[in-house]
Order: C-alpha cells, then structure tokens, then sequence
C-alpha cells in the first residue's frame, strides 16, 4: 500500500464519517458544520486527482459561500423545540434499506465494469489544467452555451430568490 | 499513481445513497437540502475521477463539474430562499408540515 | 498526487499544529477555578435575559443570497482571464455578456431594493 | 549552484545528503525535508507576528500622539513577550451554555486560514513554499476558512453580542470577497497565470499598480474589510457590541484571533506588494544593469520584498487608525451600489484594452491602459458629484461652498 492510497483512504473515511453525521446529528448547525468537513475532504480528493481548479473552487463555493448561506439559514429558522425530538422520521429503515439497497447494486456493476482497473491517464507534461479547462469552456465547439447558460441559470436564480424574499416583505 | 478507479466510484456511491437516505428520512428542510449537496458531491466526484483516468487532456469531466457547481449553487439560493419565506409564514421547516399542495 | 498538494497539506497540518501548541501549553500553566458567576455569559454586567437567540434581520441573509450567485460567477470567470491571451477578441466578447447577465442580476436586485439595509 | 543565489535548495540539498546518509528511504527524506522548511517557515511568520504586535502598538501610539510601550526592554521591545507569557497563564474561561469543541475549533482555524496562507507567498525568486497553479483563488479559499473560524466563535460563544458580531463581520466580508474576487481577475489577465510566482515575475518590467491604478485601490478597499479593521470594523465595535465575536474568548485563544488578525493584515500588505508592485522584483528591468546585479540576491529580494509589504501594511495601520467607523448601511451600500460595478467596469476595460493594445509599442500601451483608469476614475467622480447634487437640491441642503482665505481668517 502505498503513500497515496493511505491518504485516500484516511481522507475517504474522513468523508464518509462526516457524511454519516451530516444526516444523523440532531443539531442543524453541527450538520452544518459536518458537511463542511464532508466538502473539504471532497476538495481534498479534488487535489489528489490533480483538478487544482476544482480544489479550490470547492473551498471557495462550497464552504464560503454555501455552508455560509446554510448557517446563515439554520440561524433564521432555528426554534429550540425543533432539535428536541427525534430528527428522523418513524419509518426511517425504509430509506435506510433503500440505500443499502443501492449501495450495494452500484457496488456491483462498478466492480463488474471492466475500466474500473485503469490507471490514471497521464497528464501531458507543461499541460495548466486550468488554462485547459478555460479554453474548454470558451470554445465555440467545446462548452460556451453552457458556461452561458450557467450564466443565465444563476441569473434566474438570483431574480427568483429576490422575488421570494420581496414578495414576503410586503 | 496507485489509486484503482473503482475507489472512487465506490466511495462515491457511498457518499450518493448516504445523502439518499439523508434526503428521505431527515424531517427538516434545510437538512434535506444538506443531503442534496451530499449527492451533487458525489456526483463531482465520479466526473472528475472519470476526467482524470480517460483522457486528461479532454477537459469534459472538469467542465462538467463546474456546471454542477453552478447547479449546486442556484438550488441552494432558491431552495433556502423558498425554505425562509415559508418560515415566515407558517413558522415551520418540517417538510411534513407544508403539506398546502397535498391531498 | 502532485508534491504541490503534498506540501500545501503538509502546511495545513502543521499550521493546525502550531496554534494547538500554546493551547496545550496554557491549560497545563493556566490556573482553573470556574464558578458560576465567572463563567456567565458577559453582557457588560448586566444579568441575561433570555437565551443568546435573538431573532435576526433576514436581511443578512438576502446580502449572503446575492453573495453566493455573484461568488459562482466570478470564480468561473478565472478560467475565461487566463485564455484571453491566446484566443481571439470574440473570447473577450463572450466574456463581456457573461458578466452583462451578472450585471443584469444586480440591477434586478437594486431595482427591487433588495439591496437596501432597512 | 551556491548557497547565495538559492539558499533553500542549497540547504535542502546538504540536509537531503545527511538524511540519506543515514540510509533512511528517498520518500521518507524528502517529507522529512519538507516538514523541516515549513516550520521555520511558519516560525518565521509567527516570530514577525511577535514583531507586529510591537509594531501596531507603536505605530497607534504615534498616530494618537502616545508613546507606546516603552517600558519593557529598549523601546518597549519586549513587551509583546510579556504579552504573550500573560496570555498563556491567564485563566481560560469557557462560557454555560458554550459548545465546546466549536467553541475550541474556532481560534485554532481563524489562526491556521492566515498562516496557510504563507505556503504561497514567495519571499524570493527562490525563497518560496510552492508555486500553485491556481494561487490567487488560493487566496481566496482561505479567507473562506477565516470567514467559518469567525461564524463559529460567534455562535458556539452563546452569547448576544458574539453572534451579532459575527453576523456583522460574515455580512461584512463576504459582501466584500466580491469586488475582491473580480479585482483579482486583473493581475490574472495582465499576467496570463494565476500563480502568484507568475504574477511577480510579469511584473519585473512594470508594476501592475501602474497598469491599473483603480484596481490597487479596490483591492486595498475590500482587503481591508476582508481584514475587518476599521473603518470597516463594525463587527467589534466596542462602543455597541463591545468585542464582537471574540467577546467570550479569554488568554490564547483570544491571542490567537489577535495575532492572526495582525499576520492577516501583514500578509495582506504583502499580497498587494505582490500583485500591484512586482513583489520581490519589479525593478523596471533595473537589474539587468551590471552595477545593480546585486538586487537578484534572494536576501536581497526578501528584504525588498518585506520592505514592500511593511508598506501595504502601514498603510493599512495609516488608514485604521484615522478613518472612523462606517455603518453597516452605508458600507454595504458603497460595497453592492459602488465597489461592485466600478471594478466590473475596471474588468470589463482590462480585458478588452490589453487585447487591443497588446500590438502597440510598449509605452503606447502601458500608457493606454493607465490613461483609460483615470478616465474611468474621473467618470466615477463626476457621476458621484452629479449624484451627490441632485440628492442635496432634493433635500434642500445648501451646496458646500469652498473656504476662501477671508472665512477661514
């Protein structure tokens, strides 16, 4: 075993530990904040795969922007009476047993699927992933509707959410 | 360059179905919207392992990643948005209790 | 993995190591004599009334909201800087109507006075 | 290769040879190795951030006409130790009602997201932890575990003033990442990398502050309020909320969101001298000259390196200390109704000008792109000054009228 797969592993468990108490812990801002530690580990797995880009990005969006938008909310709605009860609902072995279900289906297939024991693709020497991916995403054959379109979703999702709150003021 | 791909793609899968059953058991709104980002998680995960062992001068695994972060990002501003203004209506984040649209 | 990565966790873990050090070090000097009075929570002497939840203006929260689209936008915009150099002006133009849609979000946002601190 | 022009390689190569030496595997030195450069790197930065808390005090004193410390030591010197021995056998009090282990994250975070930041920060052409490809959002992925250390202190403190000063200071810098993050795109096009080594050395014919002045000033703007000192330093307001988040905190822990502030700011200082004023180069192609080759010495390189960056951070010390404390209305309004569409404006001119005039002669273009920010500057004058009128003629208030010689008499 070596160096690099001890480091994924611990960073996997890290993960999916994390995970677990995301949608466990009866506290909302301590789910929160295991979801937070759950998206640095993803970031992390980011920079062990080599998307520098993604890594960072993953720090910046998720944990500056939405986890702070998720406190944020959890702080507005927050009622003492909520976090006394059970966080769950009575028939949570339902879901439960689904994804296991599904875990194990998935499980499955992907050990069936014959790529599963490539290598990684070696990365052309001198290749800025970043640069790469920007011309990707500017590229008239590539990507640029798109990154246009993504453009124009937060557009509506900005107009939308502003409506919301407007809406409620009056 | 050790790491087999089916890692990735299990611990993906993992994280997937813990953020599945997060969605369907959780009460709270805010917490289901948790789970969601769990799942998107995954999802990224599996794009760029997949970018990572094709073709890595093929940048479609990234590109696709960034798309879901822009995904990802307008579902929680108007989710949390829509979550906040019932809250100020009706005083309550259990999904079971914004029950308006159900018969 | 890249040795670049490597270093950076290297640093994170020893920059969580660093200030660790002096917190261990005090609670082994520090004196520790807790009583109620001195671990109330500090409100310029005044007693507390009620728990520290005071309801908040969700106006916070509609500034985080504008926040987030505008952080989405202009982090993807970074990829779009570093091919200007290489490819045509057109790039430069794509460029401009993505930030034109960015733009448009924010004059929506002032128009409706979201952006106002009331 | 010697010693004076590469010290770090120089003496990782001796260490390198004694550690395997003792037949220890490559893989093993060289982590090894790497441990060993970033703790006296990170001793470096905590030893100058015993340095700045001297400095600060200083520094106040002086503007407010004090002496300062001056006890302890030949000028006071010492006092920042006595500080430091104070704070650790000071009782640490932990609030009823305080969640502990958040409550215990938090000062370690805040500290850790500033002395990250200086795996990036290159001290010389040679002299630097890593060179990544995406250092300038680097940056910025590190502020975002400053802003989470700040919510999490607020909150896990249980108390009233703790969150409302989290709540001020979070609204406060993410409000203000944006026109940061949008600045940060113009040392990215001008230099066509977004690694911070890269951004430098583009630099070592003309400073970026030249190239575009307006965004040197956006960026010093948002990177003081990112800082959260005053005058954007609501979030502490000791006349409101009497220390904001880190009221409940006590001894270390609240040295440590002390001290990081201080490095935070001194690394902020350094950042600005490194994407507007060439960092530890920019001479203007002065080096090249056979009687100034001593400037491409590493130590010489940190020197002016530090030089510079005590600069940006004097600065903003200067600016803290005599600007007085804005609301939190006005400055999210000069934020979201000003800084934001100036500097997509700035972009916007950026990006399509260094692709037009890159074909010009050099000065024609260093000359375009200068002469373009002062009209942009201007513009932005005199649209305010049209705003400010029309405001005033809707209120009724008299124009000001300039002081001639006579009323002042």
């Amino acid at each position: 075993m070596t160096a690099e797969q001890i480091i994924f592993l611990l960073t996997g468990a890290l993960v999916l530990v994390s995970a677990l108490m995301v949608v466990t812990v009866r506290n909302l801002l301590h789910a929160a904040l295991w979801l937070v530690v759950a998206l640095f580990g993803v970031a992390v797995l980011y920079a062990i795969l080599q998307a520098n880009f993604l890594a960072v990005v993953q720090v910046v969006v998720y944990i500056g922007a939405i986890a702070i938008l998720f406190i944020f909310a959890v702080m507005l709605t927050r009622r003492e009476a909520m976090e006394k009860g059970r966080q769950t609902r009575n028939n949570w072995w339902i879901p439960a047993l689904l994804g296991l279900t599904i875990l194990t289906g998935l499980a499955v297939l992907i050990l069936s699927f014959p790529g599963v024991q490539r290598t990684e693709a070696v990365l052309p020497a001198g290749l800025d992933t970043v640069q790469a991916l920007g011309t990707a995403l500017v590229s008239p054959d590539a990507y640029v509707l798109p990154f246009e379109v993504a453009s124009v979703l937060m557009l509506a999702a900005l107009v939308g959410a502003v409506y919301i709150a407007t809406v409620d003021k009056k | 360059m050790s790491i087999p791909l089916s890692w990735y793609l299990i611990l993906a899968a993992a994280l997937f179905c813990i953020g599945l059953y997060g969605v369907l058991s959780r009460k709270n709104a805010i917490a289901i919207l948790l789970c969601i980002e769990l799942m998107l998680n995954a999802v990224n995960i599996n794009l760029v392992a997949f970018w990572r062992y094709q073709n890595a001068a093929q940048m479609a695994g990234q590109a696709f990643a960034v798309i879901v972060f822009a995904v990802a990002a307008a579902e929680v501003a108007v989710g949390l948005a829509l979550i906040i203004s019932v809250y100020r209506r009706r005083k309550t984040v259990v999904a079971d209790e914004i029950n308006l649209m159900k018969w | 993995m890249q040795n670049e990565w490597l270093y950076i966790g290297l640093f994170f873990v020893i920059g969580i190591i660093v200030p660790v050090v002096p917190l261990v070090f005090a609670r082994l000097v520090a004196p520790r004599k807790p009583n109620p009075v001195k671990q109330s929570t500090y409100e310029c002497g005044i007693e507390t009334v009620g728990e520290s939840w005071v309801q908040f203006k969700a106006q916070y929260y509609v500034f985080a909201l504008v926040f987030l689209v505008f952080d989405v936008e202009s982090v993807f915009l970074f990829p779009w800087a570093l091919t200007l150099k290489q490819l045509p002006l057109f790039v430069v133009l794509e460029g401009v109507l993505f930030i034109g849609i960015l733009v448009a979000g924010l004059v929506y946002a002032w128009r409706k006075g979201m952006l106002e601190w009331v | 290769m010697t010693f004076w022009n590469n010290p770090i390689n120089f003496i990782g190569y001796w260490l390198n040879g004694i550690l395997t030496g003792w037949h220890l595997p490559a893989a093993i030195a060289s982590i090894l190795l790497y441990v060993i450069g970033i703790i006296v790197l990170i001793l470096f930065a905590m030893t100058l951030d015993i340095g700045l808390v001297w400095v600060e005090r200083k520094v106040v004193a002086r503007f407010q006409d004090r002496l300062g410390p001056n006890r302890i030591g030949p000028f006071g010197l010492i006092q920042p130790v006595a500080d430091i021995i104070k704070m650790v056998i000071k009782e640490d009090i932990t609030p009823d009602g305080a969640d502990k282990i958040i409550y215990n994250v938090a000062p370690v975070l805040a500290a850790t997201s500033v002395i990250v930041l200086w795996a990036i920060l290159p001290l010389a052409s040679t002299i630097y932890g890593v060179d990544l490809n995406v250092g300038l959002l680097f940056i910025v992925a590190a502020g975002a575990l400053g802003t989470l250390a700040i919510i999490m202190a607020g909150w896990s403190s249980n108390n009233k003033y703790a969150l409302l000063g989290a709540f001020r200071m979070v609204s406060n810098m993410i409000s203000y990442e944006i026109p940061m993050v949008i600045i940060l795109l113009i040392p990215t096009i001008l230099a066509n990398t977004m690694s911070v080594r890269g951004i430098t050395q583009a630099q070592s014919g003309m400073w970026f502050a030249i190239l575009s002045p307006l965004a040197l000033l956006i960026f010093l703007i948002s990177a003081i309020a990112e800082l959260g000192r005053s005058p954007f330093d609501l979030n502490e307001a000791e006349s409101e909320i009497v220390a904001g988040f880190h009221i409940e905190y006590t001894g270390m822990k609240f040295g440590w969101f002390y001290a990081g502030e201080l490095l935070h700011a001194f690394t902020f200082g350094g950042f600005i001298a490194i994407l507007f004023f060439g960092g530890y180069g920019g001479f203007f192609g002065l080096e090249k000259l056979a009687v100034l080759t001593w400037l491409n010495i590493p130590f010489v390189q940190a020197l002016v390196f530090i030089a510079k960056a005590t600069f940006g951070y004097w600065v903003i010390m200067w600016i803290k200390y005599s600007v007085p404390r804005i609301r939190i209305d006005h400055m999210l309004a000069f934020n979201w109704k000003f800084l934001v569409p100036l500097s997509l404006v700035v972009l916007v001119n950026t990006a399509t000008l260094n692709k037009v005039l890159i074909v010009l002669p050099n000065w024609l273009y260093v000359l375009g792109m200068f002469g373009s920010n002062i009209v942009i500057g201007y513009a932005t004058i005199e649209i305010l000054r049209a705003y400010g009128r029309k405001q005033r003629k809707a209120e009724k208030i008299p124009e000001p009228q300039a002081h001639t010689q006579e009323q002042a008499v």
